[in-house]
């Protein structure tokens, strides 16, 4: 790949003995991390929300926005973690994306809903397909692939629209038949009740329970039940070993036996089936056609946070979630919640620069000052102020992506032989 | 489904025009529409609407080209010289981004007539500037808001923060604040130029509409373009109200969600345009700005659905109260 | 001696431009050890690679425990029951140990329970000593090797191909390897064994298979040959012999490591513990030990990539611990890196750019204000000359380093290097992979520069060389020095006991 | 011996792209006639020969694209994606276009202040990448993305604050002074179109891309660092310095996007200023290999797709979204073809190595028994 994620340390025996309550957590595996993480962060919503009372920070219908907005996202970015657990990077998500949302506009309105989500899937796929072919078979440098993809998918659905839709002009389909949603009424109406209490921590836990019993689309359990089925397939089968393996050591795989092309080739279709379905869910779930332009980057912002999450579905599930949300922050006119936030944001800044200064190393000194500094300036921004400006609400999702990317560590590490070409009998 | 959108203007055309008469010169009329072009059930399909209004009575011949998402601006230059080029020696640039394309070619072609929608940046001998007082036909609905809400919470939502959205918003906001001084008006933009998708994203659209009904609005005005449709949306499933623009969207709405439309800030760019064209055939054109306004019928509010009958008479006072001047609207707010 | 159970028939194997075997003939006997030997680039590995499916040979004929077989790929080798171990290990790094023997095996015993139990009897069985549960980076490249090796046994493979495998060894784990491989073959395993390793082979082989040329030139029993014989059928011509000379050490210091120690900023055991070393004038400094053991971070801090956590780095009385790479590579230190390809070589570039590379502020490569340009053509004379002395096999200097081979590209860093007359060299495995020819004359250029004065610091995992360059030997153990020898007197079981810390080591010195 | 090779390079290097430009062609007018469209008048539109103003058209296309190319170029030449050239040079555009329009200096001297900031702000903007990579490892291409969506909402917002309330639809800032338009140049008689004057500084960055690049010390440790970072680290290249610059000069260039525009053709950084050329740039720098030459040719075949197909809609009555396809076939490929004959070249130079080893072992037998 030519963008390669500098190892900022050399690579070294790396012995886990980190102290305290990060070690702890750091040593908790995949699924547990990510229930304490979360549960921690409700804690700490709800009490941003107790003591600033913006209440919108975490109602169900904000964190129901947020699913909906972050279940694309999840989808673009599963797909790049297929494609590059077995070493073949996708650029070329936002293209195939967009072949999704055709794909999903021209079968629903033809053949009905569930048909919408499958000629999705299948565009995605051709995408992928394409991707795969130019890659692996032919051995293209997997950036410039994904380029040209990303050209010939909003090429190619435009030009198809204007041919199939030709009643609307071709910048849009016509509207869609709608997939099934989920709500448990009698829940529903108990739970937004104990939620209207605003009692700590209970009306929370009972707003994220309705977030999921209230108009809930079929696609949004589909794309969870997928993160998890990914994890699963991945991680705990056969196919999925041999799949990591031709993103690890494609050579190695290649002297056991392992069909590596088959492997990548099938990969990258997955990939491309899964950024069709995130296409596919924008056009029959998040709304009801197909509209030039829908994406919005998208598939980009699911690469963004594949990486975010370190080529693992629950770190791409957490990033698509972040992103979601402050999304659904954002145009849900959410000043007052930003700016509810940056009194936990000057509460953790002050606590990661009383940590650095008491850690007393060399040149964290100057960082831990900074940070409290810092802290201090935002604790006055939050105090002397009582909206956040709404001009710039709209940076955000992206903002907070940065400044989370800039605190977590970066233990950043990418399959070995991502976006390395590969060619057969070159083991040695 | 293009034919069925013409909104307002068709009644009284019949095959009453020239149609029929093989010896007068055929008419040869340009249209350089903006992003989305015709079928976006929203501005640019009124003014196909003008253009087949046109083509009805008139004998006319007619190209179209559309632009695209963050194109150059020669590429705009480029469309209206092929146009002219290829005969269309009448041209109707749909759109306030064209205005220096138009200011351009305009020079270069003085014998050619332009007219240019939305916008009063480029001028010349051969330009009619033909402008909409968004803001007064938003004072309407925005009245209509704050006399039909029962929260007092009503909302806006803008595609992208332009000054020809904001002209929307500031009408609305004067409008409602007219009816009740003290109403909450939650206002959202869902994204920021040169980033137009917010005029085509519907998720986003239904997002901030959601947000907003959520949080006790039970009506929202939107001026988003093809993201309105997810503001319909929102507002069926909140069983709530909303407000359309453009076009009377009670008509060319998503037929699911057109009984949550209480009324639309119609503007009339299909007059616009139809206006052009037969001063045009009946060579009467002018240059410079061509407003129109609440007085001259160019921006109206419509009463499908019936949803607002009760009210009608109050929204005409107000009407009345603008076109006399006795209400100035503001146009930024 | 069992009977044939591998047996290769006029295999020829073409590439483009060379041929790399030619209507070769070999017969392997059952339960026996096969050694195959030959130079550099004589087309060991290729007929390797055609027997385990990763290459399909032009010509010729493979027959498997008497089956004439198609092998197309690894798959089919496997099938038939081969196993091979590459000269590149072929492990995937983040992959437990489990993962990577499992992998494509997956039908034997599942990937979970079944296959943990499996790799702990068979690891257990063979005292192979493997966590099926580590990750394979964690491993040394003996673990790593022994990881292999249970990778084929766990297919169950009856016939087994080593490339190479105690290029990296030190000797006890050379011998723990090869009791491994007696005890393999009293179960009837059968093992082919390519080494340049001369008395390796001979202590281990039934029989010997020379190849030269890509052709088979001479089949022998190891009793009947002696090692030079082998060395000459291999080359097909008389070799010189590596001789020490006298001491040419002098009692100017020119580089000094003093207590000198590196903390692993991932946590852990310190890299490297109060190093203490001084290397004079034209002396060899020698660094014994096991791979991992701190020899690349020792180098790494002299060469200032990593900067130490305490004591100091000394270039004649210039503290150097905070220099920059590039500032020491200028005060004259050479530096021929442990891995060519990763450090050493630019190889999609031509050979006239890796001859500027390590050396781009030097005043013959530089000109312009400030010295802030390349001076094209005086590196390309320069690299005329490298190419000239040091005897890089090649057309022209505008070929890509990548070209080359492993040699060549080998000699081309040294030369590079000793051509800028560096007062201090440091050289990691300078013939690591190079055939005896070429062994033999980058040795000479290194004495010859000492005799001028140059001082080295010389590691190696080739205990010969190091006994026959080194005027000193230090040992390194778990990033220590935990011993200092004299070459004339050490011997090579001693050495080999001292790096794996088998022995409390007191310096003979 | 030496010239017969380069000839043969040439060949192979022309060979590439109008073999890729072919199969381009055709699986575009599979695609066409799949669609039922007419594909004699869209290929007549699209390699019809353009017209004179068409011709100023691409010509001041391709200088923008080129200028674009060349900043993400630099860093592809580190390994680095700097997907965030499109927000470095609308910060830049817009920064340049607020200070030149104060008019402080006089004529020329404004313009060069114009781009002086121009280079600053686009540098600047890069530089939180570059900085966020280096200190805190964060992907440069999760970084450049976000910056790209923050720096469209911060113009925005900043424009609204100075842009000169005019009632106007179109927010602009303050027009630059008539004494600092850069004059067009009348290259292309018969109309009344010029080519940018600024093609001037395209030429520059392109020369001086070259010079640094290909001449310098610091573009030897720049290359060095691209094909082999732990190479160029044994080198005594500093990488993270080297990463932070490299980055900030993309962003340098990036910054100067905007500037053939906003001197030449817009006067005034306006919502309406033409987004996206950070994006074709990616491509057009793939497609020209990160070569300053080769990417003019590239920029210019983009160019050349871009404005011949403006007319597809209508001469052809096809959506000009075809150029799309047609690009994107033919990046993927020339890079195919490219492919194709580099695995060629490299076997051709193994066999001529191999045969000049083989005549050298023979020297070596039959000269003097070693
Ligand atoms: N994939 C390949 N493509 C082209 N040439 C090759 C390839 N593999 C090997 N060769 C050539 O074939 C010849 C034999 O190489 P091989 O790797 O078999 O040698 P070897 O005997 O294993 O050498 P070494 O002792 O260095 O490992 C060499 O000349 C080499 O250049
Ligand atoms: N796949 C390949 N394609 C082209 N050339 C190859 C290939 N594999 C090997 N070679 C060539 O074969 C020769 C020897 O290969 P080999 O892998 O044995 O290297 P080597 O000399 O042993 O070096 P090293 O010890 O670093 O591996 C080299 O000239 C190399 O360029
Ligand atoms: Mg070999
Ligand atoms: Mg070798």
């Amino acid at each position: 790949m030519s963008a390669q994620i500098v190892q900022t340390e050399p690579a070294g025996p790396s012995v886990d003995q980190r102290t305290g309550w990060t070690g702890w957590l750091g040593s908790l595996v995949g699924w547990r991390r990510l229930v304490v993480l979360a549960s921690l962060g409700l804690v700490v919503l709800s009490l941003t929300r107790v003591i600033t009372g913006a209440n919108d920070i975490d109602s169900s219908g904000a964190l129901a926005a947020a699913l909906a907005l972050a279940a694309p996202i999840a989808l673009a970015g599963l797909g790049g973690l297929w494609s590059e657990r077995a070493g073949v990077v996708n650029i070329g998500l936002e293209g195939m994306m967009i072949l999704g949302t055709w794909g999903a506009a021209f079968f629903a309105s033809n053949y009905g809903p569930w048909a919408g989500l499958l000629g999705a899937i299948l565009m995605g796929a051709v995408g992928g397909a394409v991707h795969a072919l130019a890659t692996v078979v032919f051995g293209v440098d997997h950036i410039i692939s994904g380029v040209a993809l990303n050209l010939l998918g909003l090429g190619a659905a435009s030009y198809l629209a204007v041919r199939t839709f030709e009643g609307t002009g071709g910048t849009q389909s016509p509207s869609l038949p709608e997939l099934p949603r989920i709500t448990i009424s009698g829940l529903s109406d108990w739970l937004g009740e104990i939620e209207q209490g605003r009692t700590f921590l209970v009306a929370d836990v009972a707003s994220v329970l309705r977030a999921l019993v209230t108009n809930l689309s079929v696609v949004t359990v589909l794309v969870v039940g997928l993160l998890v089925l990914s994890w699963w397939i991945i991680w705990r089968t056969s196919f999925g070993l041999r799949l990591r393996s031709c993103g690890e050591s494609p050579t190695a795989a290649e002297t056991l036996g392992v069909n590596v092309y088959r492997y990548k080739f099938i990969a990258v279709v997955i990939s491309g089936g899964l950024a069709g379905l995130g296409g596919g869910f924008l056009a029959m779930v998040a709304s009801n056609l197909y509209r030039e332009g829908q994406t919005g980057g998208r598939g980009y912002i699911g690469l963004a946070a594949m990486i975010f999450g370190n080529w693992r579905p629950g770190g791409l599930a957490a990033g698509a979630g972040l992103f979601g949300y402050s999304d659904a922050i954002y145009l849900r006119g959410g000043g007052d919640v930003i700016h509810a936030f940056l009194l936990p944001f000057s509460v953790f800044l002050l606590l990661w620069g009383a940590w650095a200064l008491w850690r007393r190393r060399q040149g964290k000194r100057v960082v831990g000052l900074v940070s409290v500094l810092i802290a201090i300036g935002v604790f006055a921004w939050f105090a002397l102020t009582s909206i956040f400006p709404r001009e710039l609400t709209g940076m955000t999702p992206y903002l907070a992506t940065l400044i989370v990317l800039a605190f977590a560590s970066q233990r950043l590490r990418m399959p070995k032989a991502d976006g390395v070409v590969y060619r057969k009998g070159e083991a040695s | 489904a293009c034919g069925s959108d013409t909104p307002a203007a068709t009644p009284g055309a019949g095959n009453t025009g020239t149609g029929g008469a093989p010896a007068a010169e055929q008419l040869k009329v340009g249209m350089a529409y903006d992003v989305g072009g015709r079928g976006d059930q929203s501005f640019n399909d009124a003014a196909a609407a003008g253009l087949d209004k046109a083509k009805a009575e008139l004998n006319l011949d007619s190209k179209e080209a559309v632009a695209q998402n963050g194109e150059a601006e020669s590429a705009r230059e480029e469309r209206l010289q092929q146009l002219i080029d290829a005969g269309y020696t009448n041209i109707v640039a749909v759109g306030f981004a064209y205005a220096q394309s138009v200011a351009k070619v305009a020079g270069e072609n003085p014998d050619v007539k332009f007219a240019l929608i939305d916008s009063t940046d480029a001028k010349g001998d051969n330009i009619e500037n033909v402008t909409f007082a968004e803001h007064e036909g938003s004072f309407l609905v925005g009245a209509a808001a704050a006399l039909k809400t029962k929260t007092n919470v009503i909302g806006f939502v803008g595609g992208v923060e332009t000054p020809l959205i904001k002209k929307f918003e500031a009408g609305y906001i004067a409008g409602a604040k007219a009816v009740k001084s003290d109403i909450d008006i939650k206002v959202q933009y869902l994204t920021q130029p040169p980033d137009f998708s917010g005029f085509g994203d519907v998720a986003k659209g239904k997002a901030a509409a959601e947000g907003m009904y959520q949080a006790n609005a039970d009506i929202v005005y939107h001026a988003a373009g093809g993201s309105g449709g997810g503001v319909f949306q929102a507002a069926k499933a909140a069983n709530k109200l909303a407000i359309g623009v453009d076009a009377d969207q009670a008509l060319t709405a998503d037929a699911a969600v057109r009984d949550v439309i209480l009324t639309s800030m119609i503007k009339k760019v299909d007059v616009g345009v139809y206006d052009f064209i037969k001063s045009i055939a009946d060579d009467k054109f002018t240059a410079g700005e061509k407003s129109f306004d609440l007085e001259a019928g160019g921006v109206d509010y419509s009463t499908t659905g019936g949803k607002i009958d009760d009210i009608k008479a109050q929204l005409d006072d107000y009407k009345q109260k603008i076109i006399s001047g006795e209400i100035t609207v503001p146009t930024t707010p | 001696m069992g009977e044939p159970v591998v047996e290769l028939h006029g295999i020829t194997k073409r590439f483009p431009g060379v041929v790399a075997n030619k209507d070769i003939e070999l017969t392997v006997h059952r339960g026996t050890v096969h050694a195959i030997v030959g130079e550099n680039g004589a087309g060991k590995s290729t007929l390797m690679k055609i027997l385990y499916g990763v290459q399909q040979p032009d010509e010729g004929t493979i027959s498997v425990e008497g089956r004439a077989r198609q092998l197309k790929s690894p798959a089919d080798a496997i099938d038939a029951g081969i196993g091979m171990v590459f000269q590149h290990f072929q492990l995937a790094d983040n992959f437990t140990v489990l993962e990577n023997v499992v992998l494509g095996a997956e039908k034997l015993h599942g990937i979970g329970e079944g296959a943990r139990r499996k790799v702990k009897e068979i690891s257990d069985a063979y005292g192979l000593d493997l966590d099926p549960d580590v990750l394979v980076e964690h491993l040394g490249v003996g673990a790593q090797q022994r990881v292999e090796i249970l990778k084929v046994l766990y297919r169950g493979a009856r016939i087994i191909i080593l490339d190479e495998p105690t290029a990296v060894l030190v000797p006890q784990e050379v011998d723990e390897l090869f009791d491994n491989l007696r005890e393999l073959k009293a179960e009837g395993l059968t093992v082919i064994f390519i080494s340049h390793k001369l008395d390796e082979v001979l202590s281990v082989a039934d029989a010997i298979t020379v190849i030269r040329r890509g052709t088979t030139v001479a089949e022998v029993a190891p009793r009947d040959v002696t090692a030079r014989d082998l060395a000459e059928l291999m080359v097909g011509s008389e070799l010189p012999s590596p001789s020490t000379e006298e001491s040419t050490v002098t009692d100017v210091p020119l580089l000094s490591v003093e207590s000198t120690s590196l903390d692993n900023p991932l946590g852990g055991r310190p890299l490297l513990t109060d190093v203490n070393l001084t290397i004079h004038s034209g002396e060899i400094v020698g660094i014994a030990g096991v791979e991992g053991n701190g020899q690349d971070e020792l180098v790494e801090v002299v060469m200032g990539m990593r900067e130490p956590t305490s004591g100091r780095i000394l270039l004649g009385d210039v503290d150097t611990s905070s220099w920059h790479t590039r500032e020491i590579r200028e005060a004259g230190i050479g530096y021929i890196p442990a891995d060519r390809h990763r450090h050493g070589l630019l190889l999609e570039a031509p050979l006239w750019e890796n001859v500027v590379l390590g050396h781009q502020t030097e005043p013959v490569y530089v000109t312009g204000p400030g010295g802030t340009l390349i001076n094209g053509a005086a590196a390309r004379q320069e690299a005329e000359a490298v190419v000239e002395q040091y005897d890089v096999r090649t057309p022209s200097i505008n070929v890509t380093a990548g070209s080359l081979s492993g040699g060549n590209q080998q000699k081309l860093i040294i030369g590079r290097e000793m051509r800028r007359e560096p007062k201090v060299l440091v050289a990691a495995h300078p013939t690591r992979g190079v055939d005896v020819g070429a062994q033999a004359a980058i040795w000479d250029h290194i004495k010859q520069a000492r005799r001028a004065g140059l001082g080295v610091l010389l590691i190696s995992a080739d205990l010969e060389e190091l006994v026959g360059l080194s005027d000193s030997i230090h040992v390194i153990l778990r990033g220590r020095l935990t011993g200092q020898f004299d070459p004339d007197r050490v011997t090579k079981e001693e050495l080999g006991a001292a790096m794996t810390g088998a022995t409390a080591t007191e310096g003979a010195a | 011996m030496t010239s017969r090779f380069d000839l043969r390079r040439m060949g192979m290097a022309l060979s590439a792209p109008v073999l890729a430009i072919i199969v381009a062609v055709l699986v575009t007018s599979a695609i066409l006639v799949a669609a039922g469209d007419p594909v004699g008048e869209v290929w007549g539109t699209i390699l019809s020969v353009p017209r004179p103003r068409v011709v100023v058209a691409i010509i001041n296309a391709a200088i923008v694209y080129y200028i674009s190319a060349v900043a993400v170029a630099i860093g592809f030449r580190m390994n680095l994606f700097n997907i965030g050239v499109d927000g470095q040079y609308r910060i830049a555009a817009f920064a340049a276009a607020v200070v030149a329009g104060e008019g402080w200096l006089p004529g020329p001297l404004n313009i060069l202040l114009g781009l002086v900031v121009a280079m600053l702000a686009g540098g600047l903007w890069a530089g939180i990448a570059g900085l966020l990579k280096v200190y805190r490892g964060v992907s440069e291409v999760i970084s450049t993305i976000m910056l790209n969506a923050i720096a469209t909402v911060l113009v925005a917002f900043l424009l609204r604050k100075v842009a000169p309330q005019t009632g106007s639809n179109i927010v602009s800032t303050k027009p630059l002074p008539e004494s600092s338009h850069v004059s067009g140049l009348p290259l292309i008689p018969g109309v009344s179109r010029e080519v940018y004057g600024l093609i001037i500084l395209a030429v520059l960055i392109g020369v001086v891309y070259w010079f640094i690049l290909g001449k310098t010390r610091f573009g030897f440790d720049l290359r060095a660092t691209g094909r082999s970072e732990s190479a160029a680290v044994a080198s005594g290249v500093k990488v993270k310095r080297m990463v932070l610059m490299s980055m900030i000069l993309s962003g340098v260039v990036a910054g100067l996007v905007g500037m053939p525009l906003l001197f030449g053709q817009d006067y005034a950084y306006g919502t309406t200023f033409q987004p996206g050329l950070g994006f074709a740039g990616i491509a057009i720098a793939l497609l020209g290999r990160n070569h300053p030459v080769g990417i003019v040719f590239a920029a210019f075949l983009w160019a050349f797709l871009d404005q011949q197909s403006n007319a597809l809609q209508i001469t052809a009555g096809v959506s000009d979204r075809l150029v799309l396809i047609i690009q994107g076939v033919i990046v993927l490929s020339v890079v195919i073809a490219y492919e194709v004959i580099r695995r060629l070249n490299v076997r051709i130079e193994q066999r001529r190595v191999a045969q000049a080893l083989a005549t050298q072992a023979a020297d070596v037998k039959e000269g003097a028994p070693a």
